[in-house]
């Protein structure tokens, strides 16, 4: 039985430690701050210009000067700060975020992640994705094992345009984890969803893994 | 001591005299979160054209750069996220507005590199991808890092939350977000405040824009702040 | 929430397991106003030698670095200034001392580029001087710019006004100076504070550098905040 | 007659306009402060990372916290500003300051400058010069016209290590004045001080001068 939208969080939350600071990317990633151990400490970091971001705000308390990455309204905890745009992407371009999760078209077995732009469609941009994957230590992709028409996501090579090349670390898909020790070494699956056979897996993915 | 006012009575007036056809303007803000809605009000009325605009996004249909947008007096834009924007799809697939996407970072860097005298720098960011497309790269450790190139503009347009006569600024949470670089970048730099305040009133500590780089400072008619995502959570029951 | 505390005792404990012999290790500061006075102090406590210091000056006889100069801990230093410093003249021309001059902007700019991930950028300082020798140089516009590299360190020790638990800083008045890029260049940052004071103490608009880049912090012992130059004007008889 | 010091600052003083941001080297620079016109607003910068620049404070209230680059101990003024060494020179080498006013040990005929080492001697090193000379947007530099074994000090080069080449746009000195409209022209004598004679400015520069 593949693992929901809820459930996908909950598996990518695992790949947080205490102390960690953290970037979440928009979809299913942004879910995974529900899913952090009341005992674990946490700081997510917003790349429009803050760290230490709080929860959505009560009803009647949005604050138009006060959002997230994703142009959501949030909240300020007492550990939080602001900063500029150009501050927020030296933390992130200077390595000092040790996590971003974030969603993705596809995922080739060298690491190169494609989330941005579909050619003939009309582009929105790459917004922080390409800053972001550049950046920060460690990248968790959290996606849907196949397109919706079924095709493989996880591929020998991208086809769609890079958001960057060789800078995913793990797969997080409905069906399985992939991990790799480093950034020269290839993806081996860790897990497999209940009821997910190793079959299944190998017959929706293009992308060579261990 | 004397020194000309930089205070201007009207976003209008603050624009008189710096604003002409084909100029590029930087306009700050992040969504609509810290735009200079006053100023590009001004602006549009203004009816400069061929605009080439600076800005993380193109605003949304009717809000924020948007209205620049309907009137067709933007040429190109250098952004790095325009979602959310009909009128602005519908300029781009006819071919009647450019394009140029910046990572926002690199976007934002650009824009500190120019405001500091920075030719250009080199960045990870992109590397391996259509931005790095007839760049300049090198190869450092095993990293690959392309040449990216300072930015300024004729006119930068920026919003913050409190302003004195000197031009020194102090901007409020999120809605920092661009509006400090591009106040370093603009040849002539025109601020819109909430508060207008006097010298003396701001922690000198806590000035985010020192008065050098704002040539032009307004109180803002009035702010609508529109919220783009409106996300709440329910209070328990008690 | 939990979190391994990044508050540590005494500036001593704070150096533990992380200073080595022939470490880098960044000291900020601006003559001797904003050193990190005590972090200073258990370094040289600590014994640990053939340091390269980047540090804008390197102290005084007897006071901040000209502390480290005494013992002979410091193999070489990265700075834009080093007079008032008889030590530091007799090592060096003695060749016990190596020395590496960066005009005090490219050095600000290094370090900020260490922290920010610029592998390198051009500027204008020192082009057409000995500071660009060995160095890549472009012409732009008939402007010639040099390349410089970003820098890091394996260790930052920093001074600020104020902290928080979390690392949060705010420093005062000019005793800012090189203390907020260090922080970011730091593989591990060491910060030391006039007051330590709890999350939410700090407005989070004003805070210099966030807490992410402080991974140690702990409350000075005691200051001496030495002047160097003492200038001062009579009051007027009223 | 010679210009002594005071009348050097007060002749560099002409210099300043109404609104300028002016950052003043050490030594007789600094005394141009002294000069500034009651009805003239200049703001002075100095590059450890402050603007609006205020007098040296009453005895006793001298604060450790608040230097400026000669690390003398100076006060706030209302319209004060401080940032990091980062922001200051970011502020210097973007062309945001209209003046410096700097001493000089040699200037060429092409405006080069040498200000910061004297080889064989120990070198103190070029603090914030070289930055200031390559960023701001009009250099005056206010020297003696010799040194003190009596050669001159506006030469056809410069012997010494430059500070920055081209980059001089006025020299004032106790005998004379020499300015250019820009840095592709040659200098040209505009004053002279009190009872000072062309042939001896002559006598004493080896530059060529209009």
């Amino acid at each position: 039985m593949p693992w929901n939208r809820d459930q996908l969080a909950q598996r990518a939350a695992r790949e947080l430690h205490d102390g960690f600071y953290v970037n979440l990317g928009i979809g299913i990633p942004t879910l995974v701050a529900n899913y952090i151990p009341a005992d674990m400490k946490v700081v997510l970091q917003s790349e429009n210009g803050m760290l230490g971001m709080g929860p959505f705000p009560y009803e009647g308390e949005e604050d138009p000067d006060l959002i997230n990455a994703g142009k959501q309204t949030v909240t300020e905890l007492p550990i939080s700060s602001y900063f500029s745009s150009a501050d927020s992407f030296a933390m992130i371009r200077g390595g000092h975020i040790d996590l971003s999760i974030l969603g993705a078209m596809e995922v080739s077995e060298d690491g190169d992640l494609a989330n941005w732009m579909v050619p003939g469609k009309m582009v929105k941009g790459m917004g922080g994705a390409m800053d972001l994957v550049a950046g920060v230590k460690r990248v968790v992709v959290v996606m849907e094992h196949t397109a919706k028409n079924g095709a493989p996501k996880f591929k020998r090579k991208c086809e769609l345009p890079l958001t960057g090349a060789n800078v995913v670390d793990m797969i997080i898909t409905d069906l399985a984890v992939f991990a790799r020790e480093d950034r020269a070494t290839r993806f081996k699956l860790i897990e497999l969803a209940p009821d997910v056979t190793l079959e299944e897996v190998r017959a929706k993915t293009t992308a060579k893994f261990d | 001591m004397a020194g000309a006012s930089k205070v201007f009575a009207t976003a209008k007036a603050a624009l008189e005299g710096v604003v002409f056809d084909g100029m590029t303007v930087m306009s700050g803000g992040f969504g609509l979160c810290g735009i200079p809605e006053n100023l590009i009000l001004a602006l549009r009325d203004s009816g400069v054209r061929e605009l080439t605009v600076i800005s993380n996004n193109a605003g949304v249909d009717g809000q924020g750069l948007g209205l620049l947008l309907e009137t067709r007096q933007i040429r190109k834009m250098i952004s790095s996220y325009v979602g959310e924007n009909r009128e602005f799809e519908r300029q781009y697939l006819a071919g009647e507005l450019m394009l140029e996407f910046n990572p926002q970072g690199t976007l934002a860097e650009r824009i500190r590199a120019g405001g500091a005298g920075i030719y250009g720098f080199y960045t990870k960011t992109g590397a391996g991808t259509v931005v790095a497309e007839g760049k300049e790269s090198r190869v450092v450790d095993g990293h690959t890092y392309i040449l990216e190139t300072g930015l300024t503009a004729d006119v930068a347009l920026v919003k913050a939350w409190k302003g004195d006569t000197e031009g020194n600024l102090v901007y409020r949470k999120t809605a920092r977000n661009f509006n400090p670089m591009m106040a370093t970048a603009g040849r002539v730099t025109i601020a819109e405040v909430e508060q207008l305040v006097q010298p003396g009133e701001l922690n000198p500590d806590c000035i985010h824009t020192p008065g050098i780089f704002v040539q032009r400072i307004i109180q803002g008619e009035k702010y609508v702040k529109a919220i783009e995502q409106r996300t709440v959570r329910k209070r328990s029951a008690a």
